[in-house]
């Protein structure tokens, strides 16, 4: 009887709709287990030793860090504006924004060459002042930037508004300043929004290949001329084959799902500051 | 001291106008107004919170109007206090003084007292949302005044607490008054509070002031249904109570004195409403505690029921079925008898 | 009087968010405005009758349908099974779901080979059947999907979690089976969640690069063999350099923009079904 | 008629356990119970919409323990009703006679005949989202109704209304029961609706069926003390009010006549707290329209107060101050007179 109980709970629907989203998780899940599986440790330990793919890893990781660091530092504040203010045409600007997100890679490389190209614009002005963008640090940096900002702006923003906007005016009765106000109540209250949507911006940042390969193919870093690790696996594959750009790409996987997991488990479990 | 002028707001809908409130230093000052009133936006717009179309607001006779919310000197408490979820109970006390840059021996000392003054000291440790709702309206006043506001802002600050919560709190409340000496602006729905607390009651009505005075002087001569309408629901009476045995107490009301159920002592209002007081023509004896002599001075028809003023003095109204007021042949003059049991009073 | 008490409203904390929010605002806009009006009409529609112009454009739209029905038809009925059933594990599940936003997009080129190779597993398996994934439509359409699914498994199952499950209780009641509760109440009230979560992966599908560019490069369409548009751009890029690039880039990034605003208009009004 | 036999449910947190009811077919059952006490998901489990641990169901002798909801023939209206958004009132109302593939012509019919029995023809055509909660309530009822239930489900149907509304649904559910004739579950924590609505009366205390028995039978035995609490708390009759000009009544109670100040005529229930009577030793003439001579039959102590049962007969209980009780040398067998207004009764 409690067999047939059990039982009955998985109806038609359950059964049907389980089996499609079992290929659908099969099919997601996979490739990303088949290929961390495939390469041997001492493989991938004599991989990440090649000066090639560990300056490319470490480039990789560190223009992603400092394009999430610059992207906290201009969208956290529009986050938050956009949070506390209503203005005509908000809704527009708010799709604009997320206009990244849509626009092929490749394409948005090109759009950003013609405003950060040596002869362009920006880049003229930056220029004089001896920043460059093409072929260096500051313009893989950028390229990660323009395609990762908005997870962090949208997060940014749903967490500010989740704030009750009367616990910054009672703080401000009790005589804090607006900056103060900021740091010491909302802030802190934001926090979590803010992390993660900062893990995502930094996810989308270090697997970004189209507009970096646009704008800042061979960068020079640590004295060596390293490509960021996405453009890396891909240059091995077109040039060498599977066999040979499998261990990177197994690398940066591992290395890109081990640092998600780590940070995502930190934004859910650091409720407080 | 704190002067409203000609204050003007959008509700968003409706306006709040042409609002004047004049409130002595110390003086304990309650804005009356139904629901949906625009009270707490009114807080808000004198805390500088909440932009105004016009009119000044001066705190002890220094214009305030242009100057930020933290220059004004006003603190506001909401009526779900709205504590600081991430600080400690101490550190929410603590955050005005260090917002202000006083020494940390200081903070310490003012938070130390302040906890005291409410009775809070074991609380401070605490993460207020863990909090019950009366501990954290004590946390949230004790937030607001350890800065040593000019004026306090309350927002409904009783109406979110279960009754029993609610009586004790409106005793700290007054007691709080008494020894800070605080100016307090305090809005609320209940007429009961209004009356048991408000040293003058403003009563808002369709975004306009439309009276100010004592609370007897609103009750006594309204000028707007929603306080006409209270009035006559019920008798309301100020008086000196005395013990008379546990949960007991006789109330002097002024000429008479009534019995009545309750542990409060001291000056109390009472209130008992007109449907629990009988009239009869001779005196008699029953289990009613309170009966007195007195004349009838009006008879409103109201169909099935007639309000009857009974003057014994003070006034007291009672309401009766049309046939009781023909049967006993009621009328303007005649000398009756009112009683009422003790249980029928409400102490507050 | 008035004046003074309008600017008192911009307090510095405003202003200096402000600044450094328009600075964020105009990094994002300025390529994009820059980029969509620096070609001519003419030149436009010059680039858009090539017929290798074309024929990517078609390729890459009908593509990201494709992702994106797919897409729907086993991603929505996991999306309501993760928003209607716990088990144990649920959050790492839903972790992982998320995985392909995080690694690069090359590497899951490479992933996608490993399991979709005519010499692996799943490849040989249905290569059998008949149906190979390396350059050819299939390719990137499984390319497209499994970077871009996850926007949609994510939106559609907080679509789902906002329909009261009373609702499906009181129509089961009512003498509906589970199938007609799916399709007549919890499908339509969570309409909306669906669409702007597939507006979100047709916009991720028709942008992607990397992983496209390992799976399927260039693939029989129509009788001739083009790339996607984002591959397009790439290699008009760095075969002739920016100029050549431009006109397509252009295309493509107006393209994009106003399906995607047209779509997102049409998600964000159509409250019922 | 609904058998339900040692059922037990999992409330994560506590059980549901041993849980036997037995309704009567066209009978209307009241389960009584504290707020919390997992009443709710009883009615979800005898729906099969939750899962069971243990125990069975059967409708019309049928056992429906392993049958999915759709196929129990059990109907289910939710305390906030939780009409479908995104259809019209009419297209709720129809849902589930498309649901089990009636023929058009037949569903026009059933709907509006459903329709009119609730008096909704005009909100046939109305958004769910933009009807009050009266009208909600009555589009729920119909929608569950229309498809023919052998039992109906009731979580809560008054409790979100405002006491108005609350009293004209409380009259139409007992009316639709009667022309209906459906047996009817209906689950509460108000004692008023189990009294006024209730065949018979389940009261659930602790995840267990404490009693069952008639409401009079549950209120005069209570084993219980949230029954019994709340018994003290009142003098309740059942009684045939009949008219005595507008808004007034004669409600005789069974021996003697009271009025009341009313518009309900018919059966009815009364109720009058035990504070609102007074006791005298000699009859007297006042504006009070019910005096009963009685005798005293029963004192309790409780502290400040007495409690005093005084048989007319029906029994009155009646709440009076020790000193009163002292004072009139209240004892038991002692003749006295009890008195209460016409104001002081509460009709249902």
């Amino acid at each position: 009887m409690t067999g047939i109980q059990r039982w009955r709970r998985l109806d038609r629907l359950t059964l049907v709709f389980g089996l499609l989203a079992l290929l659908m998780a099969l099919f997601i899940l996979l490739p990303v287990v088949k290929t961390s599986t495939s390469s041997s440790p001492t493989t991938l330990w004599d991989t990440l030793r090649e000066s090639e793919v560990y300056s490319s890893i470490l480039l990789t990781m560190y223009a992603g860090l400092l394009a999430t660091v610059v992207g906290l530092l201009l969208g956290v504040p529009l986050a938050y504006l956009l949070a506390r203010h209503d203005f005509r045409g908000k809704r527009l600007f708010e799709g604009l924004i997320d206009v990244p997100i849509v626009i092929p890679h490749s394409a948005a490389g090109i759009a950003l060459l013609f405003v950060f190209g040596r002869q362009f614009f920006m880049g003229k002005l930056l220029g004089h002042a001896g920043i460059t963008f093409v072929d260096t640090l500051a313009g893989v940096v950028i390229a990660m930037m323009f395609v990762s900002v908005p997870f962090l702006i949208d997060s940014a923003r749903d967490g500010f508004k989740s704030v009750d906007v009367r616990l910054e005016k009672v703080a401000r009765t009790l005589g804090a300043s607006p900056f103060r106000v900021f740091f010491h109540v909302t802030l802190p209250l934001a926090w979590r929004s803010i992390f993660s949507g900062s893990v995502m911006m930094w996810a989308r940042a270090v697997s970004e290949f189209g507009a970096v390969l646009i704008l800042a193919y061979h960068v020079p870093f640590l004295g060596e001329h390293p490509t960021v690790a996405p453009i890396l696996v891909a240059d091995r594959f077109s040039c060498f084959g599977l066999d040979y750009a499998r261990p990177v790409a197994v690398l940066v996987i591992l290395i890109s799902l081990i640092a998600f997991v780590a940070l995502r488990t930190l934004a859910l479990r650091g409720q407080r500051t | 001291m704190i002067e409203v002028r000609g204050l003007k707001v959008d509700l968003g809908g409706f306006l709040l106008r042409d609002i004047d409130l004049h409130v002595e230093p110390g003086e304990y000052f309650i804005v009356l107004g139904p629901t949906g009133a625009g009270k707490t936006v009114l807080l808000e717009a004198i805390a500088g919170l909440y932009p105004v179309l016009a009119g000044t607001v001066s705190v002890n006779g220094r214009d305030v109007t242009h100057l930020k919310p933290e220059q004004r000197g006003i603190a506001i408490v909401y009526q779900d206090q709205v504590l600081f979820p991430h600080l400690s109970v101490e550190q929410n006390i603590a955050f005005g003084l260090k917002s202000i840059k006083r020494p940390g021996q200081q903070i310490q000392a003012s938070v130390t007292r302040m906890a005291q003054v409410f009775g809070i000291v074991d609380l401070l440790g605490r993460d207020p949302t863990t909090l019950s709702g009366g501990e954290k309206q004590k946390v949230a006043l004790a937030r607001a005044l350890v800065t040593e506001p000019a004026v306090l802002l309350l927002d409904e600050p009783l109406s979110a607490l279960d009754p029993e919560t609610k009586e004790r709190m409106q005793q700290q409340l007054a007691e709080v008054h008494r020894c800070l000496r605080v100016t307090v602006i305090h809005v609320t729905h209940d007429f009961e509070e209004a009356i048991a607390l408000g040293n003058r009651v403003a009563v808002i009505n369709e975004g306009q002031i439309a009276q100010v005075g004592t609370p007897e002087d609103v009750l006594r001569r309204p000028n707007s249904e929603f306080v006409a309408r209270f009035a006559l629901s019920r008798n309301l009476f100020t008086g000196e109570a005395t013990e008379l045995g546990a949960g007991q107490a006789m109330v002097d009301i002024g000429g008479i004195q009534i019995m009545a159920l309750t542990d409060a002592r001291g000056q109390v209002h009472v209130s008992l409403r007109p449907e629990d007081v009988f009239i009869s023509t001779e005196p008699f004896q029953s289990t009613a505690r309170n009966s007195f002599a007195g004349t009838i001075t009006e008879l409103v028809d109201r169909g099935a029921v007639v309000n009857v003023t009974v003057t014994v003095p003070p006034d007291f109204i009672c309401l009766v079925t049309r046939q009781a007021a023909a049967e006993l042949d009621l009328r303007k003059g005649a000398r009756v008898w009112i009683t009422f049991k003790a249980s029928a009073i409400h102490v507050f």
